[in-house]
């Protein structure tokens, strides 16, 4: 590693970066609602041919099964569609620089600035979410470690179960404001 | 035809309203007609009274599978006004909205043609532009549409949220002061009796199950659930079956029929005093001389004919509502229903002879045909009278989608209905 | 302190007093009190005026089927809600409300003059007549009618209170919280489901909260009632929900629900919802809805203090309140009898009984009987007495002789009880007349649904409960329940109903002329219905829609089937070949907040805004509406219009530079080695040969050949395309570009990634651009040899990723930057600060709209309106003419499309160059033409350009291209202006300000 | 509101998550650029719109993002079936007797 740096110049941002909403957080009986900090995430569109290479260069198993994720280092790779994963990386590697060394045919786009994350967490956590997201949420349907592209309100999300009462609610970036206040009208009403 | 009027009405009343008459006749099916119509909506009775008072063609039948007027006539939410963009569509709405001016008169009928104005807002520069193209376009021919700044609009409806905090702030109107309402289970029961009283036959219950052709190609009779009757000239005005009903003629069509939902609150004193529509909030709303706002917006996604839709739709209809008007969240849904609409590629109707000799079709009018009622039928009637177009309705021609002489006011206005 | 009417003892009330006022006068009622029963309690039965001839109303019943006592709820001047049925609402402390279409006051209301002259106000009257003259419908009988009509007033400020949805999914839905949906509950519970149990009512209970005969369990049935939801509601599977209709049932076992969260409150706080709208998907339901008792239909049966037996049954024992002191009760079924004793156990005294059947027999008439209450076999009520409220019952044998008025303050009355379908057929079940009850029950069914108890036309509590724990138990088990093991409850004691009557009772029939009201709110009488039918209205849709009956704000629930009984009694048809109206949602009307939900004020719609938003909102920018972004218009400094503004943007961009936000514009990364290839088939453009590192302006078509989208693209390699979209048209572009890719060209390897929010976009535009951007780009050459126009280049400004464009909008030297979104505003503020050195500006869509107008360079979606082709845009070159396909290529060919006289896109100046067309003004070539005149196009673009010191325009112009130099006509109102068609670029023609 | 499943996420999903996308089993011509004006017309606008079964493509935007084909009955608006994009039209439907 220092090797490395020592040679490659590395090129440091010289102006901040300002994630959308940051520090936003909302408290109510059995739920909070926070933004999370940023992360690192591409858009990956591969073949059935192509996932073993990409999961051994992405360390972790791309999962096939709809609506799963898998998990392994502090990256995430969430099922979308049968060719599509969302790869979130919260450990400060950049998934896109591992895809870049596949030549297997996919489609790797970074989209670390294209999302945001918001947690929902607290008993009333899956109540608050189904304000606006017409899934089924209870456990027997949405089990830990499920995920899945759909709706809230009026916006698109991918919402991913973390733990029994934390979810991940992925938004893009200029819906930010209307998904985190229409989480934090529904957690107000969450626990009533 | 016994004339209705106050005298009569007071007649009347001394007899407990046991003298009057009934409004049409429930005739059997004769074995033949010169003309007939299918679909006893508003559309196909007009039609059937144009053919008998203006081109003496009394022979006629009106077959209707439910009820007269049973429809989209009876399902729509009354909307009448002729401010469209281009010639051809100015020239058959506004053919319309100088009949609807009278007749009450003509049919001895009181559809209660109310000309509060029809007001279209605006609420950002697009729609600007788009919304004065009208008011310029229809100016030069003589259809009249005004432009209001916000204030005025409010001063035309005073419960408009003009706000410019507003999500999506008003910037602008269109007004046509003729535009307005009608009593639309009344505009059917006025041209079925119109129709009757001069020998039309109106066959209620009565599904059309087959279109028959002579050797030639030509039509000659209709299979129903009644039995054959025969007829030269058969003209469909089915609405949202008109696919159904060409195809047993063995002409498909460019038509798609999705559901369109509507609503009306429970009545309330006077407060919304004219049409209020928006493409952008996407909703409009009227209230009725009963009191209920009138309320509707768009079709379901999907092709049905099943005559109800997705609670989503209505839910997106009233949060435009209360986006407009935010004083309205109290006010309560009082009933909810569906009807079928016929949609064509360019949204403008179908008003025209077809390739089968003595079949002609009256159709596509989508999500707007209730104000057309009179005209449609009328230059309809003319078409199968002459067996020719009239020069309103010529444009309106089921080649245009080969030629690509469309009439595509969506594309070039994006304001439905 | 106990009102007059309350009896001491009866009832289930606490005595924790409630304070209320109706009409402005003071009155004290009880915790647990709905405002009806606190009115009754105070002896109060005049609540309403009828909606066409304003006869005075009382309470005709105890619940959500009340058409009468309609009241205005005042909880402060933003929170006044019209048309509240008063047996509905809950009474809390300090409610207050006003009675409703009256004028100047309930007892005497000027607008009752109209029930004088009612012979006039037939069924359809105003069909008939106010059409003479013409004008006066629209300034005369128009306004006055409306302002007769319509019952409550509207709020008329905004709404403080807030509503919440919420989305649930459960094995079995149970709606209606009686005997049958408890039961129902019971055992789908036990079987560990997820079960949702719903009823309109803040007590669950149903009829037990009247039937003192019902024994389950040992227990008197409200208190079992009680027990068994304390024990539904203790289980992790089970949501109870009281104060909750089910108002829609949707495709699929989709279940609108309201649950009233706060209406019932005295000072509700505000974290409260007011209502909650439950979306509920099932997997099951069980409909318990119940039935509802039926008026019996005699003339003037709509005085005050004429009510339902049930009713009345109801406001005693379960609200302890008498509802008179001196009752009559007018019957066609045993059920009133129950009602009878039960008063008369209570210390009222029951006038008579009058029973239309001729010798019933049966244990309530015998405890009648016992308790020596008069009773009248075979005779009717054929009128009755007071106007303010009842005074008499007129009694006469059913077919007719003498007639002996007998003195009451109050009439039960039950002509049986019509089951409660109106779920059950919004869910597309089709109903099955019975002929032995002449009742409409449940028949095909439709979705995974059943019935159970009175609205399936199950009689009795025992057979009841027998149903509903099996109906129960079985939907639980189909949706995935274990098998339960608890026994149904039993039944000790139950009270039976019998078939009433249907249609007009003797008195009030078709040779008499009186007022026998079947829907009480509309004003519709049996006359009327017959009159109907006379005139020819032979369905009953058309009765319906002639005589209103039904449609009144409580959708025909007490007058549906006596109407439809009328009409075919009149018909001389049997009651199903007559049919039965369409049940339409809501069961019950429902708040246009609770459907809205959380989708008000700022969640209407949502606000998408940029990255570099904040700088610009703190520069002062004012912002335009495009589609859901807000996007900074023009940035006016102090003293400045937006005409000075968008002048002085103008002029800088084109002398210095200018910074534009063009974040909003929809970007997506076409990867895989046939990227090329289906950007040859989706647009006009060859791409196959376009270099990495160069890019090209693209057209997009729909399959019809005319113009949907625009932009420009990049080729970042050779499998890798940046395209850029309109603002608008982002996400139909994506979609448009999945279908063909998914469906039409699924062979090519290439995907598809929306980047629009990746990529901040700033636009540095005008001759000084390179000097502003330079200093902070790395690994760039930005020489005009390494960069030329129409190229794009990834490295680094500011120390973050950037793709670089250079390309121009406006006809000068510009770049458009990307770079990840976050850093968007920073990589925008060194920017700002490189420009401050050379005097730059920050410049909006006014400005960018001028620029490129002026360059002649068009907007998709204002200068083309869906009917445009490329030809028509003149924007020919961009079709690659050696191409075989691309969506658009053979409709685009069509006759029309290609014919000659098409409106084609051209420049416009006005003679007079002060003068600014307006955009969409129509164009002549004959001023003195009369109207309707000839349009042959319109103004598409038209502004005032600083930088030519004149107006400038383009419009769409039929045969535009061969006018060139030709004088056309603008007419407007205030006169006609005249315009030269000239080419559409109106600065720098050659093109030599790119490089400048 | 419908339920719909969704034959790639393999279970039923609510209606919100999917966008209608028209009448299935239309190919465009491979060589459109020689069709005939009547063979572009039934192509592009000539639509079947049965009262009955019909053949319509949905796309699971909000989900899955896959288009796929549906068989529905538009009276009844209950789906037969639904399947991947690119099979072929089933030659029997679940349920039917014939």
């Amino acid at each position: 590693m220092a090797k490395a740096a020592a040679k490659t110049k590395v090129v440091e941002a010289s102006v901040e970066r300002r994630p959308a909403l940051a520090g936003r957080a909302l408290s109510a009986p059995g739920v909070k609602v926070e933004m999370l900090p940023p992360a690192e995430r591409i858009s990956l569109r591969a073949p059935q041919a192509s996932l073993a290479a990409l999961s051994k260069a992405l360390g972790l198993t791309l999962p096939t099964k709809p609506k799963t994720s898998a998990a392994k280092g502090g990256r995430t790779a969430l099922w979308l569609g049968p060719d599509e994963w969302l790869v979130i990386d919260e450990a400060g590697n950049d998934p896109l620089a591992d895809c870049a060394k596949v030549s297997a045919l996919h489609s790797a786009v970074g989209i670390s600035h294209r999302n945001v994350a918001i947690s929902v967490t607290g008993p009333a956590a899956a109540v608050t979410v189904n304000s606006g997201c017409p899934q089924d949420l209870s456990l027997g349907a949405f089990p830990v470690g499920t995920a899945s592209r759909t709706i809230l309100g009026k916006a698109e999300i991918v919402l991913l179960r973390s733990a029994e009462d934390t979810f991940r609610v992925e938004c893009w970036r200029s819906f930010s404001d209307y998904v985190f206040t229409l989480l934090s009208e529904a957690a107000s009403d969450a626990a009533n | 035809m016994k004339k209705y009027s106050v005298f009569a009405i007071a007649r009347e009343a001394m007899r407990g309203h046991k003298g009057w008459e009934e409004q049409w006749t429930s005739p059997e099916p004769k074995k033949e007609y010169d003309v007939i119509i299918v679909g006893a909506g508003g559309h196909g009775l007009a039609t059937a009274y144009y053919l008998a008072t203006e081109h003496g063609i009394t022979n006629v039948a009106v077959l209707e599978k439910g009820w007269l007027g049973g429809g989209n006539t009876g399902r729509n939410t009354t909307i009448i006004r002729s401010n469209y963009l281009y010639d051809e569509s100015a020239g058959i709405y506004d053919h319309a909205l100088k009949l609807w001016d009278g007749l009450s008169q003509e049919l001895n009928y009181n559809v209660m043609y109310s000309a509060r104005g029809v007001m279209m807002l605006a609420h950002n520069v697009h729609d600007v532009q788009v919304l004065k193209r009208h008011v310029h376009a229809n100016r030069l021919n003589g259809i009249d549409n005004e432009w209001l700044t916000p204030e005025q609009a409010k001063e035309f409806c005073p419960p408009l949220n003009i706000a410019r905090e507003a999500r999506y702030p008003v910037v602008g109107a269109a007004l046509q002061r003729r535009g307005g309402t009608a009593r639309h289970d009344a505009v059917a029961w006025g041209y079925a009796r119109g129709a009757s009283a001069r020998g039309v036959h109106i066959i209620q219950n009565c599904e059309v199950t087959g279109v028959k052709r002579a050797a030639n190609g030509a039509v000659s009779g209709v299979e129903t659930t009644r039995g054959f009757i025969g007829a030269k000239k058969i003209g469909v005005v089915a609405a949202g079956h008109s696919s159904v009903i060409m195809n047993m003629a063995g002409v498909r069509m460019p038509l798609e029929s999705y559901p369109l939902q509507a609503l009306v609150s429970e009545p309330v004193k006077p407060v919304v005093p004219c049409v209020v529509m928006s493409n952008t909030v996407h909703a409009y709303i009227s209230q009725s001389d009963k009191g209920e706002l009138v309320i509707g917006a768009g079709t379901d996604q999907y092709v049905s004919y099943s005559q109800t839709g997705g609670l989503h739709i209505l839910q997106h209809t009233l949060d435009a509502i209360c986006e407009m008007f935010p004083i309205f969240t109290r006010m309560k849904m009082l009933r909810s229903w569906g009807g079928i609409v016929d949609v064509t590629p360019d949204r403008s109707p179908i008003l025209a002879k077809t390739p089968v000799k003595g079949l002609y079709v009256n159709c596509g009018w989508g999500t707007g045909g209730f104000k057309a009622t009179p005209g449609s039928g009328n230059v309809f009637a003319h078409t199968i009278a002459k067996d020719d177009p009239h020069p309103i309705n010529a444009p309106f021609t089921l080649e245009r989608f080969r030629t690509g002489r469309l009439i595509d006011e969506a594309a070039a206005a994006a304001v439905a209905h | 302190m106990n009102a007059a009417f309350r009896i001491p003892g009866a009832g289930r009330l606490r005595q924790a007093t409630a304070s209320f006022s109706f009409d402005d006068k003071s009155y004290v009622g009880i915790d647990g009190d709905t405002l009806a029963s606190a009115l009754l309690a105070n002896g109060v039965h005049l609540v309403g005026r009828s909606f066409k001839y304003h006869r005075p109303r009382g309470f005709l019943s105890a619940g959500a089927e009340e058409p009468n006592a309609l009241v205005q709820i005042v909880r402060d001047d933003a929170r006044k809600t019209p048309n509240v049925r008063a047996t509905v609402q809950e009474l809390y402390d300090g409610l207050t409300a006003h009675s409703q279409n009256r004028w100047p006051s309930l007892a005497f209301d000027v607008g009752a003059v109209n029930d004088i002259a009612s012979p006039l106000f037939s069924a359809g009257f105003y069909y008939k007549t106010f059409m003479w003259p013409k004008s006066a419908w629209k300034n005369l009988y128009e306004p006055k009618i409306r302002a007769a009509a319509g019952l409550g007033v509207s709020p008329d400020r905004p709404d403080p209170d807030h509503y919440a949805a919420r989305y649930a999914h459960c094995e079995v839905l149970v709606l209606g919280g009686g005997a049958a949906g408890i039961a129902a509950a019971l055992a789908a519970a036990e079987t560990g489901v997820r079960v949702i149990l719903a009823d309109e009512q803040a007590e669950f209970g149903g009829s037990l909260r009247f039937e003192s005969g019902a024994k389950i369990e040992g227990e008197d049935g409200f208190a079992w009632a009680q027990g068994a939801i304390a024990k539904l509601k203790a289980m992790d599977n089970v949501h109870v929900l009281p104060r909750t209709t089910a108002f829609g049932y949707y495709a699929q076992n989709f279940v609108g629900l309201v649950e009233r969260v706060s209406d019932h409150l005295k000072s509700p706080g505000r974290e409260l919802a007011r209502e909650r709208l439950w979306q509920v998907r099932a997997r099951r339901v069980v409909l318990a809805t119940g039935a509802i008792e039926r008026h019996m239909v005699f003339a003037d049966n709509d005085r005050p203090g004429i009510m339902l037996a049930s009713a009345a049954r109801t406001y005693l024992n379960h609200y302890g309140v008498a509802v008179g002191r001196n009752v009559g009760v007018y019957t066609a079924n045993d059920s009133a009898y129950a009602a009878a004793i039960d008063l008369k156990k209570a210390g009222v005294n029951v006038a008579a009984i009058v029973d239309l059947r001729d010798n019933p027999t049966g244990p309530v008439i015998d405890e009648a009987r016992a308790l020596g209450i008069e009773i009248n076999f075979g005779r009717a009520v054929i009128r009755a007495g007071g106007k303010l409220r009842v005074s008499s019952m007129t009694v006469q044998p059913k077919n007719g002789g003498g007639e002996r008025t007998i003195p009451v303050d109050a009439i039960l009355m039950s002509a049986g009880w019509t089951p409660s379908v109106h779920l059950f057929s919004q869910s597309r079940g089709k109903v099955a007349f019975n002929e032995e009850t002449r009742r409409f029950v449940p028949g095909t069914y439709a979705q995974d649904c059943v019935s159970v108890g009175a609205c399936n036309g199950t009689d009795g509590l025992a057979a009841t409960i027998d149903e509903a724990y099996a109906a129960g138990a079985k939907a639980a088990k189909d949706a995935g329940g274990r098998a339960g093991k608890s026994a149904k409850p039993k039944v000790d004691a139950s009270e039976s109903w019998s078939r009433g009557m249907l249609g007009a009772a003797p008195g009030a029939g078709p040779d008499t002329t009186v007022k026998a009201f079947v829907d009480f709110q509309n004003d519709v009488t049996a006359k009327d219905i017959r009159q109907a039918v006379h005139e020819g209205m032979h369905s009953i849709e058309h009765v319906k829609r002639f005589t209103t009956n039904g449609m009144a704000t409580d959708q025909g629930k007490t007058s549906n089937m006596h109407g439809l009984a009328i009409a075919a009694e009149t018909l001389g048809k049997p009651i199903p070949q007559v049919g039965l109206t369409t049940f339409r949602a809501p069961y019950t009307p429902v708040t246009f907040g609770s459907i809205v939900g959380h989708a008000r004020g700022a969640l209407f719609d949502p606000t998408r805004r940029t990255a570099i938003h904040p700088w610009a909102a703190a520069q002062g920018a004012v912002f335009e509406d495009v589609g859901q972004w807000k996007r900074a218009w023009y940035f006016p400094k102090a003293g400045e219009d937006m005409h000075a503004a968008v002048d002085r943007e103008c002029v800088t961009v084109r002398k210095v530079a200018g910074l534009f936000d063009a974040s909003t514009l929809g970007k997506i990364e076409v990867v895989g080695p046939d990227a090329a290839k289906f950007m040859e088939l989706l647009y006009t453009n060859p791409w196959e040969k376009l270099e990495p590192g160069r890019c090209r302006y693209g057209i997009m078509l729909r399959e019809d050949g005319f113009i949907y989208d625009d932009g420009v693209v990049g080729r970042l390699a050779p499998d890798r395309f940046h395209v850029t979209t309109t603002t608008g048209g982002a996400p139909r572009v994506m979609h448009h570009m999945e279908d063909y890719l998914q469906t039409e060209f699924p062979h090519l390897n290439v995907w598809l990634t929306s980047i629009t929010e990746q990529w901040a976009v700033i636009a540095v535009q005008g001759p000084k651009s390179r000097d502003i951007i330079a200093p902070l780009v790395e690994g760039i050459d930005m020489s005009d040899e390494a960069l030329p126009h129409m190229s794009v280049r990834e490295g680094k400004i500011c120390g973050v990723p950037t793709r670089l464009f250079r390309m121009s909008f406006t006809g000068e030297r510009g770049f458009e930057v990307n770079v990840p979104a976050d850093y968007g505003e920073a990589v925008w503020e060194a920017l700002w600060a490189e420009g401050q050195k050379h005097g730059t500006c920050a410049y909006g869509t006014e400005t960018m709209h001028v620029l490129r107008a002026e360059k002649g360079y068009i907007i998709v979606g204002q200068d083309t309106d869906g009917t445009v082709t490329p030809n028509d845009a003149g924007l020919d070159w961009a079709v690659g003419k050696k191409k075989t396909d691309f969506v658009g290529i053979r409709g685009m060919a069509r006759a029309d499309l290609v014919a000659k006289g098409r409106k084609q896109l051209v420049g416009l100046k006005t003679k007079d160059p002060k003068v600014v067309l307006e955009e969409g003004a129509q164009i002549v070539d004959d001023p003195k033409q009369a109207i309707p005149m000839k349009m042959i196009g319109h103004v598409t673009s038209s502004y005032w350009s600083e930088n030519c010191g004149r107006s400038i325009a383009l419009a769409l112009v039929a045969g535009g291209r061969d006018r060139m130099g030709q004088t056309l006509y603008v007419p407007m109102p205030n006169g006609t202006i005249e315009v030269e068609v000239t080419g559409m670029v109106f600065v720098d023609e050659k093109g030599e300000h790119l490089n400048g | 509101m419908l339920l719909i499943r969704c034959p790639y996420c393999e279970e039923e999903r609510p209606e919100l998550e999917f966008r209608n996308a028209g009448e299935a089993h239309i190919a465009r011509s491979t060589n459109i650029a020689g069709e005939s004006d009547d063979d572009f017309e039934k192509f592009f606008f000539i639509r079947s719109n049965p009262k009955g079964v019909i053949y319509e493509r949905w796309r699971h935007i909000h989900g899955c993002a896959r288009f796929f084909n549906a068989v529905r009955d538009t009276v009844t608006d209950k789906f037969v079936m639904t399947y991947k994009a690119g099979e072929p039209k089933p030659a029997k439907l679940p349920g039917a007797s014939k």
